[in-house]
């Protein structure tokens, strides 16, 4: 056991894989010698050169393009951009290349690589270095979606996603990089597709993601205290999505709450509740509520972020109300 | 164009061979097109007839292990490589004996069995993403060389730019052949270019050297490209080719191409012009009989009919193909 | 009166327009002359001329810069992008730069303009052209979104889209280019935001858009034979979202389908139903049910995209199960 | 640089002027750098010390109806726009006095009353939207001219090159000026470029003039730009102007800039190479007083404190902000 950062876990995830595996690359700006921009890859140019980690042009199109050719030519790239906002600039080499292309061939090729980028608000760094994401990847047919919320997980998801043969969105929310956890020693390879429990109450779930589940920890805490006992849910993995585990705990309290980073339209808990509505339909004691960014482009300003996103306070009062009525 | 002595294209049965591609390459197109008449084709279908030299020259200076990678207009750049009329056809009409058993169309043609890595709708992507195989050989040191055929318009799209960068610094094995048929669809691409030669004259903004071909004849382009293949085999980095052709018919299956000037239409397709009667007349100069071409007409003409008719046998792909091969398991669950 | 098709109808909404403001320009690639690809647009070139419908390269990200920048400086273009597929390739001037920067900019700037794209699938054009990405632009705060199902929708809309000072994303249904309908004489504007009931039953009622209106419709002739009888909401404008209009016919039949072209994951109908779920919880007699494509990128293939898109038969199976079970 | 007689740089108030701009530019990022240390400065900040003569240069050749299109590198094109400290500083710390009430933050400044059309955060995507209110002013006849700035790495995004295309196309009213820096974040531009000079090298590729000038001359880049403005200004189109320079301090707020040889760093710090210490010399040569020049600088300084404190002065933006002006109507509201 040692206590690790997120941060740290990204490059130790990496790494992991790296030694391993010789067909495992990875690419990206500034992610050489610098170690990336957020410092997540600090270590790796030293251990396994530049070579097998190597610094590219801003040209996010050609990161992706290349990852893409590689892997379906049997390496296994991971693949940074740097800001999951810039997955704009490359959209088409995710959404209709890396996506389609091992169906439009009728299974001739294969996918394995990974996405890896920095998503999501709470840095102050304004609306085109802020946002969430992990709808915008979770919507398009062929791309499986992870959102990592512990430094174990980092590198557990890293670890099974650099090893699955699709492509995998890998989410890290930048708040949460300084943050610590309790890492086992050795190896760590987590499954695709499994949420986790991290709470068991009996009065409502709270299904959440990445920076949020922190906050709905802490909120179902504040709960507790005023009588309402929550389950929480890390969902991790929103393709493939668990939904045994939120339809079973959903049905288990009969109240369903996401907590989402993502604004409101159409963010992930959207898919969630509209399954909850139709397959727990009968178990349901009250309406599915959404906790989320408002739909509004993310201020920078710090006063302003701290209302924008879903806080413990807005979270656990969100909850308490609903419960009451 | 500068033919080294010691060329294959100097070989008159390497000559026939070419000869014989492109006569396939010609006469599937227009199968295509009376089938898209009949209504057999259905979506879209963009076709090559006129561009032939390039698809077929090309193809046969890669190795076999090489890759090719295409755009919607691809049915030419497939069957250069060695893939079968018969799913071709099959694919270009939906049904479960094409190519991609009907899932990918006539746009996406792929057969990674040879080497034909893939047919790309959206301009300009491909690009990179030959960028990514050929880094692959590079990093596994296979010696493979990845081929990228591409349009006239696409040079102003980003993707473009960024792959030949991207090409240019890592020192790709990749070869990046522009087809200048003169026009995007129903657009004159100088109109909207800052550059005469839309290629070639962007070649020294990524540190290469400018190169043109003439598209219809087939030796020049073979030559080229075996120069520019080879190069990049022997790790001299990538290549930008532009090869000036013109394409007989409209953009796509509707387009009758009526705003091209009758003058330059005819031009383009006259004797002189149209790469598959120029090889002709060529081969003819070299004294080859008449006889020896009109045989191999008649075996490609058979060939297309024999596929065409087995393409049309084939059943239309059912409920199983669906939901097949979203993931790499087989299957396409995204939730348990 | 007189009947138009819906491709007709774009080019007399055009031109409605532009008759009527100097600032409304037009562009795209093979717009002019050639009258557009799916020739959406013929006679805009002749009537206008070529300083206000104008030729461009392709190049996506300078056709959509172009269009903001203009509008910014006091335009109102309107920009083709041919295939509603080609977002990907200017996402990031679509989803970063123009939903955003009046917000970033504290209102400091208005983007009076419409994007109008050839969306979804029908015509057998495979993965790469056939998509539906009204759940992409939906999902993007800043962006409003319309998708007419009429050749009077389209005038209407599209005249209340350049009139309207916001961004507009205004997807046609390609495979409803042919189909004809009636349409009034002289100018016809719509509001946006406002969903039209075209339809009214009291059993079900069924939120729809786009191609599927015309076959939900069919549907609930087909259903209204076997004694369900269905309202049928055409929704119109997903953002702004008429949520009365859902709700209110939702709660007054107690059922809810959605029969949305987009695949499954995150479809609009995913946030249709959140809402309803969570705002009409007490009114509902049964789950909300969404009938959609599968979530699989859309095969090319005649027969397989058949299978994939709702059919008429489809949708009435689907309900008629669901009002059953 | 060939510098006209009747040019108004020969006019030593218009130097004091230019002084005055440089002096403030670099004194308000200095004063940003230290209310970054005090904890001030919320989220980034990317600060242009070293690079002061092309905004102020550029500046002083444009009309107060030119567009400036600048990156989140923006505080200094800004301010030299006339932009005044006070909502700048204010905004770098997230106050509602801010010059976007702190809604768009340190990358994304903007003052339409200024002419400051916004600055952008994602690299290139200003490039064509420089070129919209380019086509915009040309369609409606207003002589305007936008003027975009972008760094050396961003010449390798494909937003680049489909801007460059579109402006020479069209004859566009746009001034493209690349400030090479030599670095990207944390990499050397020359790695990953193809070309020795970013942007002078890609010129020809888009039918224009490569255009290089010193970047820590004030006058030489007022007297390129003032050249490329009144070109674009009369009809003659687009210019792209790479400007040479450097960044003194790292890339952005947490980057102490270790990637960069001592030398290097000392070189360009040099009085004989920093922008406003050469500009400096070159005042007192011309015989200004150096009294004179100290008062400038006293003035400077009093307008920093100034505005420090006034921006400190500043409330936290309340709620009312968070929802307003997603929309024209001035609401967020996204359903009935
Ligand atoms: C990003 C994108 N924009 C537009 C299109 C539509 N489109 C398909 S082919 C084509 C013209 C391409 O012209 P060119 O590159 O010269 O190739 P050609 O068709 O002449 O072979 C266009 C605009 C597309 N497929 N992708
Ligand atoms: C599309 C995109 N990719 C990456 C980044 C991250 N990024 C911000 S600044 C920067 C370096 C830009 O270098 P250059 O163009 O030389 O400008 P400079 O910062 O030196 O002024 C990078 C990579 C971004 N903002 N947008
Ligand atoms: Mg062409
Ligand atoms: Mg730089």
């Amino acid at each position: 056991m040692a206590e690790l950062t997120y941060r740290e876990a990204i490059a130790r995830g990496i790494a992991q894989e790296m030694r391993r595996d010789e067909s495992v690359l990875f690419l990206g700006e500034d992610v050489g010698a610098a170690g990336g921009v957020f410092k997540g890859t600090v270590g790796l140019f030293e251990e396994f050169g530049p070579v097998r980690v190597r610094d590219t042009p801003i040209s996010e199109q050609a990161i992706l393009g290349a990852a893409m050719g590689a892997a379906m030519t049997g390496l296994r790239p991971i693949a940074e951009i740097m800001f999951a906002d810039f997955f704009a600039v490359c959209w088409d080499i995710v959404a209709n290349e890396i996506a389609k292309s091992r169906y439009m061939t009728n299974g001739q090729m294969s996918f394995p690589l990974v996405i890896r980028s920095g998503n999501g608000g709470g840095l102050r760094f304004g609306a085109q270095h802020s946002q969430s994401v992990e709808n915008w990847a979770m919507m398009i047919p062929g791309l499986k979606v992870v959102v990592p919320s512990s430094p174990r997980d980092v590198i557990g998801l890293m670890a099974a996603a650099v090893r699955d043969d699709d492509p995998v969105v890998f989410l890290e929310s930048k708040a949460l990089y300084p943050t610590k956890g309790e890492v086992p020693d050795g190896e760590i390879v987590d499954a695709l597709g499994t949420a986790a429990v991290l709470r068991h109450g009996s009065d409502a779930t709270i299904a959440t993601l990445g920076l949020m589940v922190p906050r709905a920890l802490a909120a179902a805490e504040e709960l507790a205290a005023g009588g309402i006992d929550c389950t929480v849910i890390d969902v991790r993995s929103l393709i493939p999505l668990d939904t045994q585990t939120i339809l079973r705990e959903t049905s288990a309290t009969g109240r369903l709450f996401t907590v989402e980073e993502n604004p409101r339209v159409l963010g992930w808990g959207a898919e969630v509740a509209s399954i909850v509505a139709e397959e727990a339909f009968f178990d349901l004691d009250g309406p599915v509520v959404r906790i989320t960014t408002p739909h509004i482009p993310l201020p920078a300003a710090d006063a302003l972020e701290d209302m924008a996103l879903p806080s413990v306070e807005r979270i656990a009062t969100t909850i308490h109300k609903a419960m009451n009525s | 164009m500068t033919t080294t002595e010691a060329s294959p294209v100097h070989d008159v049965d390497f000559k026939l061979e070419l000869y014989r591609s492109q006569v396939a390459l010609r006469r599937f197109e227009s199968r295509a097109y009376d089938l898209f008449l009949e209504n057999y084709v259905k979506g879209t279908s963009h076709l090559s007839i006129g561009q032939e030299a390039i698809a077929a020259g090309v193809a046969a200076a890669m190795r076999p292990d090489d890759w090719t990678f295409a755009t919607y207009r691809g049915h030419a750049h497939t069957l250069a490589r060695g893939v079968a009329m018969t799913p071709v056809f099959a694919e270009l009409m939906g049904r479960a004996n094409g190519l991609m058993a009907g899932k990918g169309g006539s746009m996406h043609l792929t057969s990674v069995e040879h080497g034909v890595m893939g047919s790309y709708a959206i301009i300009g992507a491909h690009l990179p993403i030959a960028c990514g195989a050929a880094w692959s050989a590079q990093y596994r040191g296979t010696d493979q060389v990845a081929v990228a055929f591409f349009g006239d318009g696409t040079v102003n799209i980003g993707a473009f730019h960024e792959a030949l960068n991207f090409a240019a610094i890592w020192k790709l094995p990749v070869v990046f052949i522009c087809e200048n048929n003169l026009y995007m669809e129903y657009t004159r691409t100088s109109e909207v270019t800052a550059v005469a030669h839309p290629a070639a004259d962007r070649a020294v903004a990524y540190g290469l050297e400018p190169i043109l071909v003439d598209g219809n004849d087939a030796d020049a382009v073979y030559e080229i490209a075996r120069t520019a293949i080879e190069r990049a085999r022997a790790g001299g980095g990538p290549s930008l080719i532009e090869a000036e052709t013109y394409r007989h018919g409209g953009h796509s299956r509707a387009d009758p191409g009526k705003y091209r000037p009758d003058e330059e239409v005819a031009l383009w397709k006259s004797a002189e012009r149209d790469p598959v009667s120029r090889y002709r007349t060529r081969l003819l100069e070299l004294g080859v009989e008449e006889a020896t071409l009109v045989r191999i007409e008649a075996d490609v003409d058979a060939e297309v009919d024999a596929a065409t008719e087995a393409a049309k046998a084939g059943a239309a792909p059912g409920e199983d193909l669906l939901m097949k091969d979203v993931w790499a398991n087989g299957g396409a669950e995204w939730r348990n």
